[in-house]
């Protein structure tokens, strides 16, 4: 029998103001198994922990229960006080009477009864541990990137700059993301080339980063330490070894009908392009929807004109596998899609236009040159009406729920910018709340307002028509209280982001948990922002939740670190809660191995001793506890019961059950 | 010799039971089974053969032994009530009769079981001749009479009337709470009925089944016949011969966490067929289906005997006959044996 | 002895004298026509004692888990339902289809002496099918009884003519098609209400005696150490000492079979008490079919059954249990 | 005497919550740290996926003595072991329509997604749940008898 010690903790008086922790401590000394009972302020202070040390050591405990917090605070910090006080650290259960009792239950007796319940189903559950040594397993060196905005971009860096080789795969032509398309950053009003091109250049420079443009993740086995990931290489129709980035097939090219994804559609590109200027790798590529050779075979132009013999209109998607130690996802966002806001009339008027397409169009690398002109007739717009949260903070199923955090600032920006290069331009500014938190960000804004004369209305607004070429912008003023119509030139919606639709898919392949607004969750929000709960991933950028550049930058620099401290070990402990067949039970049926997510489980075949000196050779099933997660699935899957969970064992989980039914 | 019109056989049940709990054949669910007679039970007295023999009402298939309860960290033992109400056991035939006194060998003798002396003690038996044997009985082979079955009372039946005859002290007083229903006679109907079924006995084809062989042979020699390999070739080591077998007695001690301070010890049949039959903590010394199946008819055909003045410790019900899954049965293992007779 | 019997007897013969099979996996005689044992045949002097009749319902499949474990090569003579069991063990690993040969056999039905006699027949003597009648003689007189009344269960739902699998096939007379649903008995049961489907089963399972017949015949339970006989796995138990216990191990019991079951009946069969097991395993392989889209068990001997299979789309529980049908 | 017929009259049932370690467990966490009340007599048990909780975990609350049974795991697709969750949501859809095929009231279990950001969620389903079962009131039908009654104090 075990020799267990029961530790209950007050949390001050989080549990202590609705359960009876003495009652508890008291009570639990009755039970069997039970040789040392105590309570105490904070559990996981030094004291707290000390007294945890000082029992094992001095009762000869080979079992203890913490009544506490939930175990996924906790868990981890007593399991390492028992391991340092001698004890294994498996040893050691949680009975979570904060989050599961005292903070939902107001009646003290009847959060005390939970209480005891819950700590004496940790006791017949620790009354059944085993000591679990975890194994280890190797990391291999090198990280994985995915996206090559802003986040990837400095995450690389991060990484590079501490000797790891890191890759980055980018799914689009070029590297940059959606910092590449901006034109000036709030709140200092630098130019957004001018800071984000010399980063570009060190990734490309780097002799630690291999830049994977143009490519995928198409699948990734394995864990933490050891990821085997399959990236697929697009067929860019040009060799990247030997393109200089002449342009010349761009100016010869016949096919100009495609639209320049880069000027968010505004204008048109060739078919075989440079995405911009500055891009990285400077490396053309060829559209397949609007090259003229593939489509129909009859063309060929551009390999003609190029001088190097880079177009190779026969190249195929290409697949490479590489392993990695850790992962970071930076996939960035897009835009939310605004055709069926009907009351803006984004798809019926060209002058109502995205903020991101403002950006295009002020930028001096863009469609108009970086003149503001309007796109419907190219003319100077005089009035200029933006209008704020479109789509975000939505309750409607049209948008979204959150705050796309970024828009208030971006509008200040652009409002401030327009009013300084066209003081002629009138700039109203259509708004919910005007949120600003941030180093220097409300007094960007108060300058907007106050220097530069933008005229914000608090209100929403109802409907946006065009009346004899004007756009009427019909809202409310809610300060005012009375309906307002501006008549306007151009419309700037300050349209809600969403994550990157493809990171759905990555999600899946990295088991990285997604909540229902497809953000990555991260493994906690205050003490583990940058993690994903799937070891070894790690999350930059809006992927995770809206966010500007610094925070952007910062959060990848924040990934970096994890990755580094990851990377620099030699080898890692593996989870010893894993699965494990019992051979003299297994019947080898390999209905396990079919429900693995992990590739987990082989099958040898195993001799037996049978009674009588004979022998008998048997398939059975072997699980590889440095694949295995410790899902469990297996062991449902196992009707024989050969197969079961370390940590998580049947009689375990049969035991709490029937300590819950009968208290 | 009372008789007891067909119709008012309900009555009779009725009286009986309204005083003293009567257990008889009911049917459930299609099947026939002894059971505890209600006002509104199926009485199946028609039925030759109940799926499980009456043994169940001495030896139940799980009976409690005792309770340990916890008190904190003190262990206390209940012992359940030995004193069981007294009770009638009707309609047995003549071949569950006499397995009582192959299980009476077993647990009366010294050290006695007082779970089964108790409930053994407590029964009034009213035995029932049969009228139709069919062809997996073989009753005659172990001396039985299956048209005269003894017991504390004697009945017979047929399309008109129970006709009921008391043996002892105990089946007199059963027979004073009912004399008020029934009616004088039946002698000549009752000694009809054996004529005609001790006719049909001698014509059944196992009655005439020759064990001599296992009496003549010592044990070795028949423990190491090379047709037991054969034999037991298609036994799927299920239980259903021992469990429906009136004479089979073993059984297994388990227990049982019924509150959280309390366990329930009970003993529960087991059956030598099963692998885990007579495990020990260094492992089991019967490893194939193959011993454990020589195992139960050595038992029943030459263990037994040996140890009880040559009594076989098989009644010839046939219920192992009809409910082997694959048709493997004593009769077939008697015949292969003792072979030659057969011829 | 029928004209099936003879090619079936001279066929393994053939096998054993040209050493093309070290044994012969079929029926041996009993001691009336109506109690065949399954048996295996080293020799084929030993095959005079080989029976294959009307009352050959067992399913002979289970017993290639033990053969194939020591060497030599087997024949097997296996009906069209037996087959799928086959399929299903090959599956699973639990029998090694390079050591076995698969004779399929015509079947028309097998008959169940437990009906015969229940029809009032004591004393049966013999019983013979022909052109729909069964002839019976006993001690008692002679009686004449339609065959469908006398089939076992699992013939009266029969699956099929089909060999899923065979080496080779003795087919002398065509068989022909049984037309049924299989599943009107799950139906009936479904239509009830809780409380009477409660009721049934509760009347149903409370003459189980745990005999382990179901389980022990079953070719879908071949695990080394099944889980109730496991003191280890906390869910051992030897006796229905409670009617829970019935319950829970029926209930663990379909679901362990669960998609694996090719629903071949044998549990029905052997059952002492007769308790309409199948209507529990039926249940599964309806709500699969409702569920997830047809799947036969033992169809084919590769690929996943049901249960280690899904799809993003699958039916959420809740509306599954509500009878929502979703496949394909 | 007096008291036993009181608690019978007041019937609290008991409640066995599973709850996968990602999202469950901490969607319940969560509902605490939020202080969103629900009934005491719901209990959880950390699993590490639904996948890993067995029938055998179900009918064994219910032979103890559960009243109700409910598994929680991540939202289909969201499964942190990938897969764990379709294999829960295909056996529980069969275990739990063959329970109510054997007559037990199809109330008495339930699956429910919860994913770690609901915590709202979480506390809604366990009271509903509460609810329901208080209505069914005690389980009878799939119950060892030999286990005593707890008395629910």
């Amino acid at each position: 029998m075990q020799r267990i010690g029961v530790f209950i903790c007050w949390c001050g008086s989080n549990i202590a103001a609705t359960v009876d922790v003495e009652r508890v401590a008291e009570e639990i000394k009755r039970e069997p198994g039970v040789v040392f009972s105590a309570n105490y302020q904070y559990m996981c202070s030094e004291n707290g922990q000390q007294l945890l040390k000082n029992a094992i050591k001095e009762y000869r405990l080979t079992g203890v229960v913490v009544g506490s917090c939930s175990p996924r605070m906790h868990e981890a910090t007593f399991r390492k006080a028992a391991e340092s006080a001698g004890l294994n650290p498996y040893m050691v259960e949680i009975a979570n009477i904060r989050e599961h009792c005292s903070w939902i239950h107001k009646d003290r007796e009847e959060a005390t009864k939970k209480a005891l319940v819950l700590v004496r189903t940790a006791i017949a559950k620790v009354n059944l541990n085993a000591p679990l040594t975890a194994g280890e397993s190797p990391v291999t060196k090198r990280a994985l990137v995915i996206g090559g905005g802003i986040a990837g971009i400095q995450a690389a860096l991060d990484i590079a700059e501490a000797g790891f080789a890191v890759d980055i795969v980018e799914k689009n032509p070029t590297i940059g993301g959606r910092m590449a398309q901006l034109d000036k950053t709030f709140p200092t009003l630098d130019c957004s080339a001018c800071i984000l091109t010399p980063k570009m250049v060190d990734c490309a420079q780097s002799d630690k980063i291999d830049i994977l443009t143009y490519s995928e993740v198409e699948d990734v086995k394995g864990f933490v330490g050891n990821f085997k990931v399959k990236i697929r290489r697009k067929a860019r129709y040009v060799d990247e070894t030997k393109c200089t980035g002449c342009k010349l097939c761009m100016e010869n090219c016949p096919s100009k009908k495609g639209l320049n994804e880069f000027n968010m559609n505004l204008n048109t590109r060739p078919a075989i392009y440079i995405p911009f200027a500055q891009a990285i790798p400077n490396v053309a590529v060829i559209d397949p929807e609007q090259c003229i050779k593939l489509k129909t075979g009859k063309c060929g132009l551009c390999q003609m004109k190029c001088t190097v013999g880079a177009i190779d209109y026969t190249m195929q998607d290409k697949f490479i596998e590489r392993d990695y130690g850790a992962i970071v996802v930076a996939t960035g966002f897009r835009p939310i899609n605004i055709d069926h806001f009907n009351e803006y009339g984004y798809s019926e008027n060209k002058d109502v236009i995205t903020s991101l397409e403002l950006e295009r169009l002020m930028n001096a690398a863009g469609p108009t040159d970086g003149v503001l002109l309007r796109p419907s007739d190219g003319k100077h717009p005089k009035v200029i009406t933006f209008v704020q949260c479109v789509g975000s903070r939505d309750l409607t199923d049209c948008g979204k729920p959150y705050c796309s955090k970024i828009c208030c600032m971006y509008t200040a920006k652009h409002a401030m910018l327009i009013r300084e290069k066209y003081p002629d331009t009138e700039v109203h500014v259509f708004y919910i709340d005007v949120r600003c938190p941030g180093k220097n960000y409300d007094e960007f804004y108060r300058r907007a307002c106050e220097q530069y004369g933008v005229d914000y209305i608090k209100g929403m607004v109802g409907k946006i028509y065009n009346e004899n070429g004007k756009l009427m912008v019909q809202g409310s003023n809610l300060i005012e209280n009375e309906q307002v119509t501006i008549a306007s030139d151009l419309v700037v919606l300050a349209t809600a982001i969403e994550p990157e639709p493809s990171v759905r898919k990555i999600a899946t392949l990295l088991t990285a948990s997604i909540d229902t607004n497809n953000f990555l969750t991260e493994a906690h929000p205050k003490l583990k922002p940058v993690e994903s709960p799937t070891a070894g991933v790690y999350l930059a950028g809006v992927c995770q939740g809206p966010k500007d550049i610094p925070e952007t930058v910062s959060q990848a620099s924040a990934c970096a670190a994890k990755v580094i401290g990851l990377l620099a070990k030699d080898s890692l402990k593996t989870n010893p809660c894993v699965a494990q067949s019992d051979e003299s039970m297994c019947n080898g049926c390999s209905q396990c191995a079919n429900v693995c997510a992990y590739g987990a489980i082989t099958y040898v075949d195993k001799e037996f001793r049978l009674g009588g000196g004979k022998t008998e050779t048997r398939r059975v099933a072997y699980v590889n506890p440095a694949v295995c997660q410790g899902c469990g699935a297996c062991t449902v899957t196992c009707p024989s019961g050969a197969m079961d969970l370390k940590g998580f064992a049947s009689k375990q989980i049969m035991s709490e059950v029937e300590e819950i039914c009968r208290a | 010799m009372l008789k007891f019109k067909i119709d008012k056989l309900n009555e009779l049940f009725d009286t009986i039971s309204a005083e003293t709990p009567l257990a008889m054949p009911l049917e459930k669910a299609g099947e026939a089974d002894y059971g505890r007679y209600e006002k509104g039970a199926k009485p199946a007295l028609g039925v030759l053969k109940t799926v499980k023999s009456p043994k169940d009402l001495f030896f139940p298939q799980s009976e409690t032994l005792m309770k340990f309860k916890t008190e904190g960290k003190n262990l206390a033992v209940e012992a359940p009530d030995e004193n069981v109400t007294p009770f009638v056991l009707f309609g047995v035939k003549a071949c569950d009769y006499k397995a009582f006194e192959v299980l009476d060998r077993v647990f009366l003798a010294d050290p006695v079981d007082t779970y089964y002396q108790s409930k053994r003690n407590a029964a009034t038996i009213v035995t029932l001749a049969c009228s139709k044997p069919e062809e997996s009985c073989f009753c005659k082979v172990f001396g039985i009479d299956a048209a005269a079955p003894l017991g504390d009372v004697t009945t017979w039946m047929d399309e008109t009337y129970l006709y009921w005859q008391a043996n002892t002290n105990k089946g007199e007083s059963l027979t004073e709470k009912v004399r008020a229903l029934a009616e004088e006679g039946g002698e000549d109907a009752v000694a009809k009925q054996q004529k005609a079924t001790r006719e049909i006995i001698d014509k059944l084809p196992f009655s005439h089944l020759d064990l001599s062989y296992f009496k003549e042979n010592g044990t070795k020699e028949i423990f190491d016949r090379p047709e037991w390999k054969e034999l037991s070739e298609a036994c799927l080591a299920c239980g259903t011969c021992t469990f429906v077998c009136p004479t089979c007695q073993c059984f297994d001690i388990r227990e049982f966490r019924s509150a959280k301070n309390e366990v329930i010890r009970y003993r529960c049949w087991d059956s030598c067929m099963y692998s885990d039959f007579t495990q020990m903590a260094g492992g089991n010394n019967r490893t194939t289906q193959m011993q454990r199946y020589r195992q139960r008819f050595m038992h029943k055909l030459v263990y037994y005997p040996e140890n009880n003045g040559g009594l076989f410790s098989c009644v010839g019900c046939g219920r192992c006959v009809n409910k082997c899954p694959q048709k493997l049965n004593i009769v077939k293992v008697a015949k292969a044996l003792g072979g030659k007779k057969h011829d | 002895m029928n004209k099936t019997e003879e090619q079936i007897v001279k066929r393994a013969a053939e096998l054993l004298d040209n050493k093309e099979v070290d044994k012969v996996i079929g029926w041996k005689k009993g001691e009336f026509c109506f109690d065949p044992s399954p048996a295996a045949f080293t020799s084929s002097d030993e095959l005079k004692d080989f029976v294959y009749n009307d009352f050959c319902g067992a399913n002979l499949s289970k017993y290639l888990v033990n053969e194939c474990k020591s060497g030599g090569k087997i024949a097997v003579f296996l009906k069209p339902c037996d087959t799928y069991s086959f399929n299903e063990l090959v599956k699973e690993h639990r029998v090694n289809k390079e050591k076995v040969k698969v004779i399929g056999v015509e079947c028309h039905g097998k008959l169940d002496i437990e009906k015969i006699k229940s029809k009032g027949i004591a004393a049966v003597t013999g019983a013979e099918e022909s052109g729909g009648k069964v002839a019976v003689t006993s001690l008692y007189g002679n009686a004449e009884l339609d065959k469908n009344e006398v089939l076992l269960d699992k013939c009266l739902t029969c699956k099929g003519k089909k060999f899923a699998v065979a080496d080779e096939i003795i087919v002398l007379n065509e068989m022909e098609e049984t037309k049924n649903d299989r599943f009107s008995g799950v139906e009936a049961l479904e239509k009830m209400s809780e409380e009477e489907r409660f009721a049934f089963w509760k009347a149903e399972l409370s003459k189980c005696i745990r005999c382990n017949a179901c389980r022990n015949v079953c070719p879908a339970c071949t695990c080394n150490k099944c889980v109730f006989d496991n003191n280890a796995s906390g869910v051992a138990t030897k006796a229905p000492a409670d009617t829970f216990e019935e319950q829970m191990f029926h209930i663990i019991r379909a679901f362990h079979v669960a998609g694996r079951c090719t629903d071949c009946g044998e549990c029905s069969r052997v059952c002492p008490q007769h308790i309409p097991l199948h209507l529990l395993n039926r249940k599964f392989i309806k709500d699969i079919n409702r569920l997830y889209g047809e799947f036969q068990a033992g169809e084919t001997d590769e690929g996943k059954n049901p249960l280690i299979e899904y799809r993003e789309s699958d039916a959420e529980p809740s509306s599954a249990v509500n009878g929502e049908v979703r496949h394909a | 005497m007096q008291s036993v017929t009181e608690t019978k009259n007041e019937f609290v049932p008991t409640i066995v919550a599973f709850c996968c370690n990602w999202c469950s467990y901490a969607g319940a966490d969560l509902a605490g740290s939020s202080r969103l009340s629900y009934p005491a007599n719901v209990k959880i048990i950390r699993v590490p996926c639904s996948c890993r909780v067995n029938p055998m975990f179900v009918l064994k609350a219910f032979q103890q003595g559960a009243d109700g049974v409910i598994l929680c795991g991540c939202h289909p697709g969201d499964c942190h072991y990938v897969t764990g969750n379709y294999y829960t949501r295909r056996r529980m859809s069969l275990l739990f329509g063959f329970l109510n095929y054997l007559g037990i009231e199809k109330d008495r279990t339930r699956v429910e997604w919860v994913s770690a950001a609901e915590g709202a969620k979480f506390s809604a389903v366990m009271n509903d749940f509460a609810k329901r079962i208080n209505e069914l009131g005690e389980n009878k039908r799939l119950k060892d008898l030999r286990v005593k009654e707890n008395g629910h104090e």
